[in-house]
Order: structure tokens, then C-alpha cells, then sequence
């Protein structure tokens, strides 16, 4: 298609992140973009053009990201974004896959002294515009029959700093920002809980536009590649001892038996790739959220763990 | 009425009025001439208190001019100036600009300043012009407001900054017959001006300034006839030949 | 006159005694100015001694996030541990060099074109500076040639990016601007009332609208398959932006030249162009220096929205910088000080210039 | 014009030649083309943008707007909750918009004068305060001067729970302020219609005092008089209709305070931010306007023994008056865009309910243009007004 | 050389001239004169086309001056004006606004063009200030530079719109001295001005106009001596008697 022929011929993907979310894709000390949403993007250039550092990253707000892609300014957009049905099919989108199950919680003080969202009735609440989060906020209060009072900030510095001077009771977002909210910018974090309650599914992945099925394709199994190796225990650091495993299904992923990389239009060391020079799934997660957020696996963990990832065989 | 002596004034360094020394007697009227820069406007200026001087002494109607505050008010009380640009008001109507200092400065009634008002502008034969607006009056009837608007102070004495040199030539007369007529009635005058005309028909005494110092001081048929100085003569060689 | 010249008396008195008349007259004139002078040195002794503490007294300039938490100050450590991302943003760290010389060639050329101003024997080469100058820096930004290597302008950031996009803007905006004037004094109506409505259409509208139209709807108004990226969008709506601005400035300039100049033209048979090239815009142009300063000072300082458009503009990086570390996020106070310090600087000292050359000018004037 | 275009030498039928040498026909030329091409460009834009649509499956229309809106929005002037439509949401957005805008105005233009004229002062500490203030505030980014505000405001204050109260009912809060307001009642309405009645009577008595003054020159105590008519018949009402004294007081009932009329942090902190940022141009304005009105003014004042103080009030500022309206529009319109930078501190104004709506609709051509004309009308309205009261202020020339 | 007949203009529905009619011969010399607001201005801008005008034809030297770009263009390089606020370009030296023209509408190479402009400035006495800018001269030296600046051009005709009436009155004779030489040497010449000297020395005509009319028409001696019209003679009475 004309998105694939593009990149071909530039040499590079053209990636839309976040404009900064620890994580997910924030840039470092150094000006380098990091994070679990990057290494989607450094994987399929991985695959794509056999070097995971050909990709040009370009940070977007919430309210460009969607025309971005439309207009074939990115290629790709890899911004923690909720797959939804409005998304998926009025603004033209395809969804590749989730690389983060996310849901929404609440952060409070614990001196406040509640233990369940359902004691949340009158609360002022901080909260980031423009994204699903409100929605949730307001259907869930709705569905309780509670009320609630609004704060709504753009900026994540402002909002949580309001949240921790006493301008709410209550901050919410998803899970995974709560966490680290709660660890690295609390002025104690012990002052602080999460409340047990996810109100939301927010299943966040990497999205192209309509119109390429094949760089969709190559996309949505770059993903795959990278959770399937987690699987399998490849990792970057085995990679190359387990390209002589008998395990058939290795065989498939890393192109010792070929025939996976053909039918992608690739060549047959594609996923060897990804995993070679970005790392399987759990080797991303574990860089980038354990790390910098403190974050479990939990939802994320492999379904054989008794969580959600849970990707779609290579074969 | 007025005494200046040996009044000197600076801007920075640079000298502006020079040991000057005039006395000018009650109902006197004084022409002041001379090129441009001599420090004609300075003077007359200082003697309203507009400027100030740093040495020397002025006095007016009896009155020294310092820096005391109440003095200064009393001077400006009886003196008053009219400037070669006018300087009404440009937001109020001839009316109000002829009231102001009656109704402020000597706090008159607002009915009685108006007939004040009204009977200056009779003299100044713009009576019909009361309620409008400066910018809607020609240079002359401007300037003619003005005058009016100093006589409603009723001052004793009163100063003229080439009141005529920003008019078109056809408004200078009706100005200049206006204060022909205060002169005539006595009224104490200082006056600078290039009209020699007008010098000619009402100056008791005309001074000739250059370079801040007064050079020539006479009538002025002798003024005119037989002037003393070269750069006198040489001043009104320039201003009398076309 | 030299031989009567005396010279003005001087004041007398001891210092001391020059002082107590000076506060006397100064501050103490009345009742009212001692009460307002009294109240004045209570405001400044209740905010000074705890800004002093907070910023100086009890501040750290260590670069870690440990050695913040021990103190009860400014954490200036936050600025110095980050200091490169915010001065340069995501500019790939090894070629950081080049932004920093791009900088200075671009403050260089600015200094000279104000220093123009007043050294008449600098203005015949002001436009060969920016001609030459601007096609350095780009070089030196984009790379790509002269063994540089290609850095895409969406890494672009920080200080250079916060200068660039205000310089350009100014100058691509100049000409805009002055044909945007033109049209609004033309005798046409069609052409007038074209120019009328833009200049008034832009200027009745944030710029942040402005800048959001050039990055979500402007793709859209392109054929398919044609993108413009989105700092150069954003660049477009600033020039968009700042041409209706500065047209307003020209035709104060425009109008302030006397009618008569554009007669003495005309009766001297010069043709509309010329008059405009020869005669008027000399005058207007030089009239309109200093407001033309002053509106790259608001340009300057309006380039911050652009964060609200994902731009890492000077304001943007120093954001960019809070979150690169989750736990650095809580110093944002030292952040925004010392970005606010930054913009203080520069625009403080263009404006005293562009104060001092309206004095100038006007000096010029009376000559 | 009527003119034949006969050369002297005799009759000659016009050539296109001649034809385009007439300046009017040149006009009308440049004229066609510049139409044209405008058209052209538009024409250009319009397609591209119909067929992207198109292309994209991106739906158009203003038919979001009925749509239910199910974000909540925190202070609003009318009634609205997440399930009220985008159009009411929009609505709420607007009038914030111009009650910040409208009090950011006022503020501005007294703190403005007020530190425009203690530039002029002859106070050397008031003046050098009141340039430190300008100069500051005036050469750092607005945008940063609202983060520093949210940064302040709420840590100012404590929390609701220990709500420092100065006033009685008025408490202050790190949830913004909250002052008692009365509760509804019939009284209250004949207190509005006394105030009305009083007004009228002030304006006719007004008439009959000014007719007198001007007959007989006495003055009449219009001030004294007027107030006392004003406050009498007010209370007079309030008498009449029973002296309820319920009020609506605030307090702390589970995690917030309650009742009473509250204004927040973010409000708070946009007012401030916009008003500060452009009280200092608003100063520039009043100091230039002062120094503009020429010297020869105070001089005629002076001559004429008018004092300083007098001659300020009455020949000084009406005519600086006249020369600081235009600029001042300037500053009035700009801190009305400003206000647009309320979305980065989270006071719900116009462009932040907007940027919600564009998000969850996807229809950035609709919003934006919705944002875009009412900002262009708020900015006519502004104009228009301004230019009334400038052609009222203005001088009549000859 | 110029022949205006019937020519009429208005301002909106401001009638300024009215069916005007005018022959003026090469080499003759018209002093024109009247009230403030009669037209005066008004009539010799069109001349030079500053100004349209509504019915009627106006002839230059042969050419119809009409709408036609070219022939305004050819009635400019032979009509030049002086105007009473001199209009020089203040940012250019003097020779720069004496060379300019002949450099851009006579494509004259430079070097000519400089000993062209240095003839004229010796001609009206002051190539020593060639290199001044117009801000550091006196009035009358800037009006003479810009009648330099128009003879520079080589004109067949030169307008005056009140050249003197700017000027401080020591300044007035040097213009009107360069004058009266440039009439004397046969130059066409129309002259808006209220110098009654001049008209009697110079002018071979003086025309009154008055409210957009041409009023009288006479040879000076007749003009001032007997003058028909009751309007004339009022004029003439006000603008005599100082
Ligand atoms: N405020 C001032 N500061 C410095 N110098 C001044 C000031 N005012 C006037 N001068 C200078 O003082 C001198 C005398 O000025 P003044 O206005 O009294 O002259 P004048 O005789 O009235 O001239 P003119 O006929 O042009 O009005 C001039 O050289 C002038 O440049
Ligand atoms: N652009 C204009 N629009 C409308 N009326 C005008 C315009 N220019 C001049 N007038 C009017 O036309 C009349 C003639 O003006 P003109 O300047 O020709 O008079 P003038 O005889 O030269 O007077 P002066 O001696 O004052 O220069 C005046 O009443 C003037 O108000
Ligand atoms: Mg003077
Ligand atoms: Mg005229």
C-alpha cells in the first residue's frame, strides 16, 4: 500500500507519541524518546527496515493525534490511546492490538477516610480533559447516582500539583498514572491509597489509518512478535542460542522454519529482529513501567500468569 | 508694576536670558522684538512664573516671584498670557473655556461667569460663536477666544507670545484690531511681535533682544527712525524690506 | 557672547545635606507621599527577605533528585541536571553543538540588525546578513549536508526553536505585513476590503486558535498524500498571525508620513512604485522600528503557546524536562522560575532597546 | 467621469491600448484579479478538505450539537450536567469566557490607572515600584504568569476543613472562596423595583436641578441627595417586605463546603493572570496618554492660575482620555483572546469546553469554527462599543 | 501651454471649482489670489493632476489631462510644483531629492544628474549645503532647495502653492529674491500667494478667485489700482491695511 511504499522509500517510520508520559513515551535526560509506546514503534522498524533506531518520533497532543494520522503525517500512532468503536470505525482508524490494559482508578488522602469509590458522593475531582478518562468519570457518578464536582486541568503538572495543595479530594486517571503519582510526586506517599475500584476498560494500543492493510498487517504482527516471544521465553539476550530451539513455534518466530516473514512481505529474520534489538513484551514492560512507575504487571501480565496479554499466534 | 532685575536664567549651560533689567509701569505697553532664539519667549514666560529664573529679581504688582507657592498664585492671578498657539481647550466650548477659571480660580457663580464670559466675547465680537467647539472656529476667532479667555480673569496685566504668527494673513488684523482696543483702554502690556504695525501704532516703549540680552530699548518713532545698534539695524533691514 | 557668559550657580551643600533635601522632595513631599513612601518599604520588607530565603539562602544546585528533598528551598538542581534538555529539547544529544551555534549566529545577526539602527554604516549590510545567515542556520539545524547528519524538525526544541520560529515569523510576516498595509490604504475597494478583512478576521481571534487551526484542520485543506509538518504549520500560522499584527504597525508608519511627500512624488513624476520604494517606505519603515521590535517581543513571548500545540518551545521544554523523571515533576515552581527568568531577560532588554531607539529617533527628527 | 477622451489633434476612436492606460480600467483590473484569485484559493481549500473528509469517513455537520455532552463541567452560569447537550456545554463555556473577560476588563483598567499614574508620581519609591511592577509583569509569557497563579492559590489557602474565615460566612479555602448569599425571597424583589423607582426619580430631579442651577446659579447637593432617595426606598422595601434575614450560608458538609456562592481557585487564578499581565499595558496606555495632551495645556492652566489638581481633572485627563481609547481597545480585546488561555489551568472556558467536544466528536472543522466566530463576534461587540464611546469622547474638528 | 476651459470639480457635493476658465501663454506669469477655502490650492493641483477633476478639459502643453495613465505621466515631467510645506524627503541629503527624480523618471546616468542638481543649488545660492539633510536647514533654504528640486526636472511650466507663507518672516525675501530671478528669466509660472510685492514686480496677470471662482482677471497695475469687483476690493482692504 502507499503508507508502506512511503517508508520504504524515506527509510524510516514516521511515529506519533505522546508529547510526554513517563512510561509510555516521555524523552530522557539525553532528549532520547523512551517507552513501552516507543518500542511498538522501534519494533516494527525493526522488522520493517532491519534498524530499530529508523524511526522519527513525533510528540502530539490529544487533540491532534487523530488528524495526524489522517492526514499521513505519521504513520503510525503509538500514544496511548483507548481503542473504541467510535474510533475505530467514525474516525477511520485500525487498531493493531493492545499493548497495555489500562482501567481508570481514584487516588485519595487517606485522611479523608474512605475506602470505596461508592463513598465518593460530593467529591471534587481533578481530572485531565479531553480523553476518556472525563467520560468514565461522569458515567460512573451517573450510574451510582452520585454527584460530583469537576477540576478539569490540561497539564499533568498542574493537575496533580492542585491535587496534592487540597484543591481535590479525589484524582483519577488510569491506574498506571495513579501508581506513580502516588510513588514519585506524592509529598508522602503513605498519605495517599488507591482505591480498589477500576471504573473503566481502557484497552490502549497502537493505531494506523484505514486504507494500508499491509503495513497494518506488518504492524499488528510486530506487536504480536514481541508478546509472543515473552511466551516463549526468548528474550534479547537469548535470542540467538534460541534460534537453534526445537521448539517448532520458535522456529516459526524467529525464521528458522520459514514461510511467516513471506507472507508479511518481509524477510524471514523480521521478529528476530525486534527481539534481537528492542526486547520480547515483558523486557520492554519491565524497562520501562516497572521501572520508571513502580508498576506491576497485573492485567499486563501473560495470560499464562493470569493476565491479559494474550497474543494472536504467529503461524 | 512689573520690575525685573538683573534676572538671569540657564537651561544646562546654555544662557537664555542675560542680566536683564525692565520696568514696565502701569498701563504701559511693551513691544518685545528680535530673531528667532534671543530669548523673547523665556522672558515674558518668566515673568508668568511658566519658568523659572536662578538669579536676579522679579517682581509683579509688588509681589516676588520665588518659589513660594502662594506668591506664584498671586501673580498668576493678575497676569495673564496668551500664546501664539492658542492653547484652548480643545474639549470644552468657548463658553466653558472662558468659564473655567472664573468658576475654579475665583469661584464665581456659574451664572455671573457666564455673563462675564458673554460680555468678553462681545468685546471680541464672537458672541455668537459661544456654544461651539475650538475646532470648529478659524485661527483668528481662536485666537480671539483666547484673549477673551484671559480677560475673564480681569487680570492687570497681560502677556502675548506672538499672538499672531500662527494665523493666516487675513486673520492677523481682526486679531491685532482686538488688541489695538485693549491698548487703547489702557490695559498693561507686554507684547512680542513682528507686526511692526502694530508696534508703530500702540508701543510706548519697544525692546529689541538678542542672544538673551536686551540691546535696544526706545519709542518707537525713534525706535524705527534712528536705531542705535548694528543689530538692530540689521534686524530691521531683514523684517521691513518686502 | 562668549565674553559675558556666565555659568549657571551650582547647588551647595555637604552630600548629606544634598540627601535630606533630595528625600525630602522626593519622598516626603506632604502627607500622602510619606504615607505611600511608608507603605512601600512595609510591602518590600514583607517580600523580600522570604523571597531571598527561598531562592538563595536555602537552595540547592545539586543535580539530583536526593539532594533536593534535603532542602527546604529552590531545588535549582532540578534546572542544572536538566539543563540541556531544556535549552535544546529532543535535539539528538552528541549534535546539541549545532542548535547552540545556530543560537548564536541567529542572536548575532538580531544585535547587528537593531545595531543598524543606529550605525547608519551597518545598514546596507543588514539583508545580506539575514540572506546569508538564515540558510547557515538552517543548515546547521537540519544538517543533511557538509557531513551533518539529517535531524528531523520535529526533535528541533527548547531556546533555538523558541528564537527561530519568533525571527522567521517576523521576517516572512514583514513582507505580508507591508503588502497587508498597502492594500488597506489603496483607493480599490475590492483590494481593500480584501486586506481589511483578513487583517481584522486574524486580529479578532486568540492566537491559540489560530495555532490549533494550522495544526488539527490545516492538513485537511491539502490534497491527499501532501503534509506539511507541524512545525512548519505552526510557523505558517504565526506568520499568518503576526502579518495582520504588523500590517496595523505599517500603516501607522504608512500614515504617519506626511501626505505632501506622496504629492511631491507624484508632481515630480515618479510612478506609485517608485514614490512607495524611493520616497515613503524609507520614512514609514524607519518610523516603524520600534513597534516592530515590540512585536517581536510579544511574538517571543506568545511562541509559549505552542506547548498547547505539542511543541517543545522553550516554556515546552522545561515541561518536557519535569516529566522525564516522574519525580522531578514536583519542582515545577523552579521550573517555571527559571523559564520566566529566561523570557524576563530578553524580552526586558529588547524592550529598553526599542525604548531607547524610539528616543533615537526622535532625536533624529529634530536634528 | 463624463470626460471624451478626444485628443487635441482630433477625433480617435479608442484602442484596447488606450483602454489600459485608463487608470480606472487598470483599477477595476488589479480589482478582478485579487478577487480572484482569493476565490480560486478558497475554492482550492473547500475541495481538498471535502474530499479528505470524504476520503476518511469523518463525519460533518453541526448535528453533534444536540448530542448529549456527558462531561461534567465545573462552575457554570446555567444550568448544566453531564447529560445536557454539547450546545448547552458550549454555552456554559461562553459565558465564562465573558465573566472573566468582563471583570478581567474592569480590574485591569483600575489597577492599569492606577499604576499608570504612579509612574508620573512625584513620589521617587512609588515611582520606581510601580516601573519594577510593570516591567516585570509585562516581559514574561502570560502563559507562564497563569501556571505561577495555579501554582500560588491553592497552596495560599487551607483546606475546607480548616477554612480560615475573616468574615463571618466568607471562608477561604484552597477550594477558592465562599461568601454567604441571601436566600430567595419576595422581598428582594420589591427591593429591585424600589431600586428602579429610585433611579427614575434621581434622573428627573437631576433635570430640575440642573434647570435651577443654571437659572439662578445655586447648586444643588445632587449627590447627597440622590444617595439618600436611593438607600431610603431600597431599605423602605426591604421594611415592607418582612426584613427576611435567612441567608445561605456556607459550610463544610462532607467533602466540600457548601452553599453560599463560590469562586474558585482557577477563575481566581485566570482573573488574576489576565488582569496583572494586562494592567501593566493598561499603565503604559494611561502614562502616554497623560504625557501625551501637550504641554501648552498645563501651561494655559497654569497662566490662567488654575490649579494643578483642578487642571488635571478638567483640562488633563478628559483629552488623554481621547488619545488612550483606541489602545486601550487594543488591550481590552487582547486580554479577551488571553482569556483563552484559561484551558491550561483548567477554568472551563469557551476553547476548553470546545477542545473537550473536538475530542470526543472528532469534528475539529465544526468546533473550531464554532470557537473561532464567537471569539470574531466578542471581538466586533468589544469594538463596536469602543468606537461608540470613541466617537462620543471625540473632539469636533472643523 | 495651459488652457483650462469650463473645468469643474467637486468634493462630494462641495462645489470648489466652478466652470473655470484659464489660458496661460509660455513664458507668462499669473499670480493667483483670494480667500482662505476659494480654491486656490485646488485649481493649480489639478493642473498638475494631484488632483481629478469632474467635467470640463484641461490641456498641458498639448496634452488632454484625462484619466490616461500615459498622458498624466507626460504632463508630470512638464509641470513641477513647489509646495508652501516644501515637502522635501527628510531622508535624503539635498542633492539625493535634487537627483532623484532626474536618476528615475529621466533616466539620467548619476554623474549627470549630480552636476545638473550643483547648477541649480548655485543658482539659488547654496551648493555649500548640498550634503546636508533638509532637517538641518532653515525654512527659506529649504524652500529653496525644493525649487531646485523642481527646476532639476527642467519643467516648462512651475506651480507655487504659497511657497512664502511658511516661513518666519526674515526668510520670506530670499525665496521670493530666487523668484523674481526665475520670472525674469522667462519661466512660465503660476503663483499662489498673498505677497503683494511680488505680484507687482513679477506677475504679468493676477487672478481673484473667490468661492470656487475666478472673480477678476487683470495685468497688476489695473488689479490693484482699480479693481472692479466689490469682492476684490474687500479682499484687497484686508490684506493691505497691516
Ligand atoms: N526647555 C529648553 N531647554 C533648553 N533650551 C531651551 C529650552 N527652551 C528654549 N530653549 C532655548 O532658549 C533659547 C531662547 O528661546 P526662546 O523660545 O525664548 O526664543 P524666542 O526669542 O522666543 O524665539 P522665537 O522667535 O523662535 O520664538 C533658544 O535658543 C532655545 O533653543
Ligand atoms: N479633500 C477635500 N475634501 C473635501 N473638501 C476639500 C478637500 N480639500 C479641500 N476642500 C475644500 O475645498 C475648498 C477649497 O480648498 P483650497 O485648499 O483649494 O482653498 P485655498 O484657496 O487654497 O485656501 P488656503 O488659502 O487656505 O490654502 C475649501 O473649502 C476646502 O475646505
Ligand atoms: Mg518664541
Ligand atoms: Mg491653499
Amino acid at each position: 500500500g502507499a503508507v508502506l511504499d512511503g517508508i520504504k522509500a524515506k527509510g524510516f517510520v514516521q511515529c506519533g507519541v505522546n508529547t510526554g508520559l513517563p512510561g509510555f513515551s516521555a524523552a530522557n535526560a539525553e532528549g532520547k524518546w523512551e517507552g513501552i509506546d516507543v518500542d511498538v514503534c522501534r519494533g516494527i522498524a525493526a522488522a520493517l527496515l532491519g534498524d530499530a533506531n529508523k524511526v522519527q518520533y513525533t510528540p502530539l497532543t490529544a487533540a491532534q493525534r487523530f488528524t495526524a494520522l489522517q492526514s499521513g503525517e505519521i504513520d503510525i500512532l503509538s500514544r496511548n490511546t483507548t481503542a473504541t468503536l467510535t474510533r475505530d470505525v467514525k474516525l477511520g482508524l485500525t487498531f493493531l492490538g493492545i499493548n497495555y490494559y489500562d482501567g481508570q482508578g481514584f487516588l485519595i488522602p487517606k485522611a479523608l477516610g474512605v475506602s470505596s469509590a461508592t463513598e465518593l458522593d460530593g467529591a471534587t475531582v481533578c481530572v485531565e480533559p479531553g480523553t476518556t478518562t472525563e467520560l468514565n468519570l461522569a458515567d460512573y457518578f451517573r450510574a451510582k447516582g452520585m454527584s460530583f464536582e469537576p477540576v478539569v486541568i490540561e497539564n499533568i503538572n498542574e493537575a496533580t500539583a492542585a491535587f496534592f495543595s487540597g484543591r481535590c479530594d479525589v484524582y483519577t486517571t488510569d491506574a498506571s498514572g495513579l501508581a506513580s503519582i502516588r510513588t514519585t510526586m506524592a509529598p508522602n506517599p503513605d498519605d495517599y491509597v488507591i482505591l480498589p475500584e477500576i471504573i473503566s476498560k481502557e484497552p490502549l494500543g497502537p493505531a494506523v489509518a484505514q486504507g494500508d492493510e499491509q503495513w497494518a498487517d506488518i504492524g499488528r504482527w510486530a506487536l504480536a512478535a514481541m508478546i509472543e516471544a515473552e511466551e516463549y521465553g526468548v528474550t534479547s539476550a537469548n535470542v540467538d542460542e534460541m534460534k537453534s530451539s526445537t521448539n517448532p513455534g520458535i522456529q516459526r518466530l524467529l525464521g528458522v522454519s520459514p514461510g511467516m516473514g513471506e507472507a508479511l512481505g518481509l524477510d524471514e529474520e523480521w521478529a528476530y529482529r525486534i527481539i534481537k534489538q528492542v526486547g520480547n513484551y515483558g523486557e520492554s514492560y519491565e524497562k520501562n513501567v516497572t521501572a520508571k512507575l513502580g508498576v506491576e504487571r497485573g492485567l499486563n501480565a501473560l495470560w499464562t500468569d493470569g493476565g491479559l496479554q494474550y497474543a494472536w499466534p504467529v503461524r | 508694576m512689573i520690575t525685573v532685575s538683573k534676572a538671569n536664567k540657564w537651561y544646562g549651560n546654555f544662557h537664555v536670558l542675560k542680566d536683564i533689567d525692565l520696568h514696565v509701569r502701569k498701563g504701559e505697553r511693551i513691544v518685545i522684538c528680535g530673531p528667532s532664539g534671543s530669548g523673547k519667549s523665556t522672558l515674558i514666560r518668566t515673568l508668568n512664573r511658566l519658568e523659572t529664573y536662578q538669579s536676579g529679581e522679579i517682581t509683579v504688582d509688588g509681589i516676588l516671584l520665588g518659589d513660594d507657592v502662594k506668591n506664584i498664585e498671586a501673580v498668576r492671578r493678575e497676569v495673564c498670557m496668551v500664546f501664539q498657539h492658542f492653547n484652548l481647550f480643545p474639549h470644552m466650548t468657548v463658553l466653558e473655556n472662558l468659564t473655567l477659571a472664573p468658576i475654579w480660580v475665583r469661584k464665581m457663580p456659574k451664572k455671573e461667569a457666564i455673563d462675564l464670559a458673554m460680555h468678553y466675547l462681545q468685546r471680541v465680537r464672537i458672541a455668537e460663536q459661544a456654544h461651539k467647539f475650538p475646532g470648529q472656529l478659524s485661527g483668528g476667532q481662536q485666537q480671539r477666544v483666547a484673549i477673551a479667555r484671559s480677560l475673564c480673569m480681569q487680570p492687570k496685566i497681560m502677556l502675548f507670545d506672538e499672538p499672531t504668527s500662527a494665523l493666516d494673513p487675513e486673520m492677523v488684523k481682526e486679531v491685532l484690531d482686538v488688541m489695538v482696543e485693549l491698548a487703547k483702554e489702557g490695559m498693561t502690556m507686554l507684547c512680542v511681535t513682528h507686526e511692526m504695525g502694530f508696534a508703530k501704532e500702540v508701543a510706548d516703549r519697544v525692546v529689541f533682544m538678542d542672544a538673551g540680552e536686551i540691546v535696544e530699548m526706545a519709542g518707537p518713532q525713534e525706535f524705527f527712525a534712528n536705531p542705535k545698534s548694528e543689530r538692530t539695524k540689521l534686524f530691521l533691514s531683514q523684517i521691513l524690506s518686502h | 557672547m562668549a565674553d559675558n557668559a556666565k555659568l549657571p550657580p551650582l547647588p551647595t551643600g555637604t552630600f548629606s545635606a544634598r540627601a535630606v533635601a533630595w528625600s525630602k522632595k522626593n519622598l516626603f513631599d506632604g502627607w500622602f507621599n510619606t504615607l505611600l513612601t511608608l507603605g512601600s518599604i512595609a510591602f518590600l520588607v514583607w517580600l523580600i527577605p522570604p523571597l531571598v530565603n527561598w531562592a538563595i539562602v536555602n537552595a540547592t544546585l545539586e543535580p539530583t533528585i536526593e539532594g533536593c528533598a534535603e532542602v527546604t528551598g529552590a531545588c535549582w538542581g532540578f534546572v542544572n541536571a536538566n539543563l540541556r534538555l531544556i535549552l535544546f529539547g529532543t535535539y539528538p544529544f552528541e549534535e546539541q553543538w549545532r542548535p547552540l551555534l545556530a543560537m548564536i549566529v541567529l542572536m548575532g545577526i538580531i544585535c547587528f540588525s537593531l545595531g543598524g539602527v543606529k550605525y547608519p554604516s551597518f545598514r546596507k549590510a543588514i539583508i545580506p546578513m539575514w540572506v546569508i545567515g538564515v540558510p547557515i542556520i538552517a543548515i546547521l539545524m537540519w544538517g543533511g549536508m557538509l557531513g551533518l547528519t539529517y535531524v528531523q524538525n520535529s526533535y528541533w526544541g527548547g531556546l533555538p526553536l523558541t528564537l527561530i520560529l519568533s525571527a522567521i515569523g517576523i521576517i516572512f510576516a514583514f513582507p505580508l505585513g507591508l503588502l497587508l498595509a498597502l492594500g488597506r490604504q489603496s483607493t480599490m475597494p475590492a483590494i481593500k476590503t480584501i486586506s481589511v478583512v483578513y487583517i481584522e478576521v486574524i486580529r479578532g481571534v486568540p492566537l491559540i486558535t489560530v495555532l490549533f487551526m494550522a495544526s488539527v484542520m490545516f492538513p485537511l485543506f491539502l490534497p491527499d498524500g501532501v503534509t506539511i509538518d507541524k512545525l512548519l504549520r505552526a510557523q505558517i500560522g504565526i506568520i499568518l498571525f503576526t502579518a495582520a499584527y504588523l500590517a496595523e504597525v505599517f500603516r501607522g508608519g504608512l500614515q504617519a508620513v506626511p501626505r505632501g511627500q506622496f504629492e511631491a512624488g507624484d508632481s515630480l513624476g515618479l510612478s506609485y512604485w517608485q514614490s512607495m520604494r524611493l520616497i515613503i517606505l524609507p520614512q514609514a519603515l524607519r518610523l516603524v522600528i520600534p513597534p516592530t521590535v515590540n512585536s517581536f517581543i510579544s511574538m517571543l513571548k506568545d511562541t509559549t503557546l505552542v506547548v498547547i500545540i505539542g511543541l517543545f518551545d522553550f516554556l515546552g521544554t522545561v515541561k518536557l524536562a519535569l516529566r522525564s523523571d516522574p519525580a522531578w515533576t514536583k519542582y515545577y515552581v523552579e521550573g517555571y522560575a527559571f523559564a520566566s527568568a529566561i523570557f524576563f531577560l530578553i524580552c526586558f532588554s529588547m524592550a529598553k532597546y526599542s525604548a531607547y531607539l524610539e528616543k533615537e529617533l526622535r532625536k533624529g527628527e529634530q536634528r | 467621469m463624463s470626460k471624451t477622451q478626444n485628443a487635441p489633434g482630433g477625433v480617435r476612436s479608442k484602442t484596447v491600448v488606450d483602454y489600459l492606460n485608463d487608470e480606472n480600467v487598470r483599477a477595476i483590473l488589479y480589482q478582478i484579479i485579487a478577487i480572484g484569485l482569493v476565490i480560486l484559493a478558497g475554492w482550492y481549500l473547500v475541495s481538498n478538505t471535502l474530499v479528505n473528509l470524504e476520503r476518511q469517513n469523518i463525519s460533518t455537520g453541526y448535528g453533534f450539537l444536540d448530542l448529549e455532552a456527558s462531561f461534567e463541567i465545573s462552575e457554570s452560569m446555567v444550568q448544566y450536567s453531564a447529560q445536557s447537550s454539547y450546545a448547552t456545554a458550549l454555552l456554559v463555556g461562553l459565558l465564562n469566557t465573558v465573566k472573566v473577560s468582563l471583570l478581567g476588563i474592569i480590574l485591569c483598567t483600575i489597577i492599569g490607572t492606577i499604576f499608570g499614574i504612579a509612574r508620573l508620581s512625584s513620589n521617587w519609591i512609588v515611582r520606581k515600584l510601580a516601573t519594577v511592577y510593570v516591567e516585570t509583569f509585562r516581559n514574561i509569557p502570560v502563559l507562564l504568569q497563569l501556571f505561577f497563579w495555579y501554582a500560588v492559590i491553592p497552596n495560599a489557602f487551607p483546606h475546607p476543613r480548616d477554612a480560615f474565615e475573616p468574615l463571618p460566612g466568607v471562608l477561604l479555602t484552597s477550594r477558592g472562596m465562599y461568601m454567604p448569599v441571601p436566600v430567595a425571597d419576595n422581598a428582594y424583589t420589591l427591593m429591585g423595583i424600589a431600586a428602579i423607582i429610585a433611579i427614575v426619580a434621581i434622573f428627573f430631579i437631576k433635570k430640575w436641578a440642573k434647570k435651577r442651577q443654571d437659572e439662578t446659579g445655586q447648586p444643588f447637593p445632587m449627590f447627597l441627595v440622590g444617595t439618600g432617595i436611593f438607600v431610603g426606598l431600597v431599605f423602605l422595601a426591604y421594611l415592607i417586605g418582612g426584613a427576611p434575614t435567612d441567608m445561605d450560608m456556607p459550610e463544610l458538609k462532607g467533602f466540600n463546603i457548601r452553599g453560599g456562592y463560590n469562586i474558585s481557585p482557577e477563575f481566581l487564578a485566570v482573573l488574576i493572570g489576565l488582569t496583572v499581565y494586562t494592567s501593566t499595558y493598561v499603565a503604559e496606555v494611561v502614562r502616554s496618554g497623560i504625557q501625551a495632551v501637550p504641554n501648552g495645556q498645563w501651561e494655559a492652566a497654569d497662566s490662567l492660575g488654575i490649579k494643578r489638581s483642578v487642571a488635571l481633572r478638567k483640562v488633563i485627563l478628559p483629552q488623554s482620555m481621547r488619545v488612550a481609547i483606541p489602545p486601550l481597545t487594543n488591550q481590552y480585546l487582547n486580554l479577551t483572546k488571553n482569556s483563552s488561555l484559561a484551558v491550561a489551568v483548567g477554568y472551563p472556558d469557551l476553547v476548553s469546553v470546545s477542545n473537550t467536544t473536538m475530542n470526543q466528536t472528532g469534528q475539529a472543522i465544526e468546533a473550531i469554527s464554532i470557537f473561532m466566530s464567537i471569539y470574531l463576534g466578542l471581538s466586533l461587540l468589544t469594538s463596536l462599543f469602543m468606537n461608540w464611546f470613541n466617537k462620543k469622547m471625540a473632539l469636533v474638528e472643523r
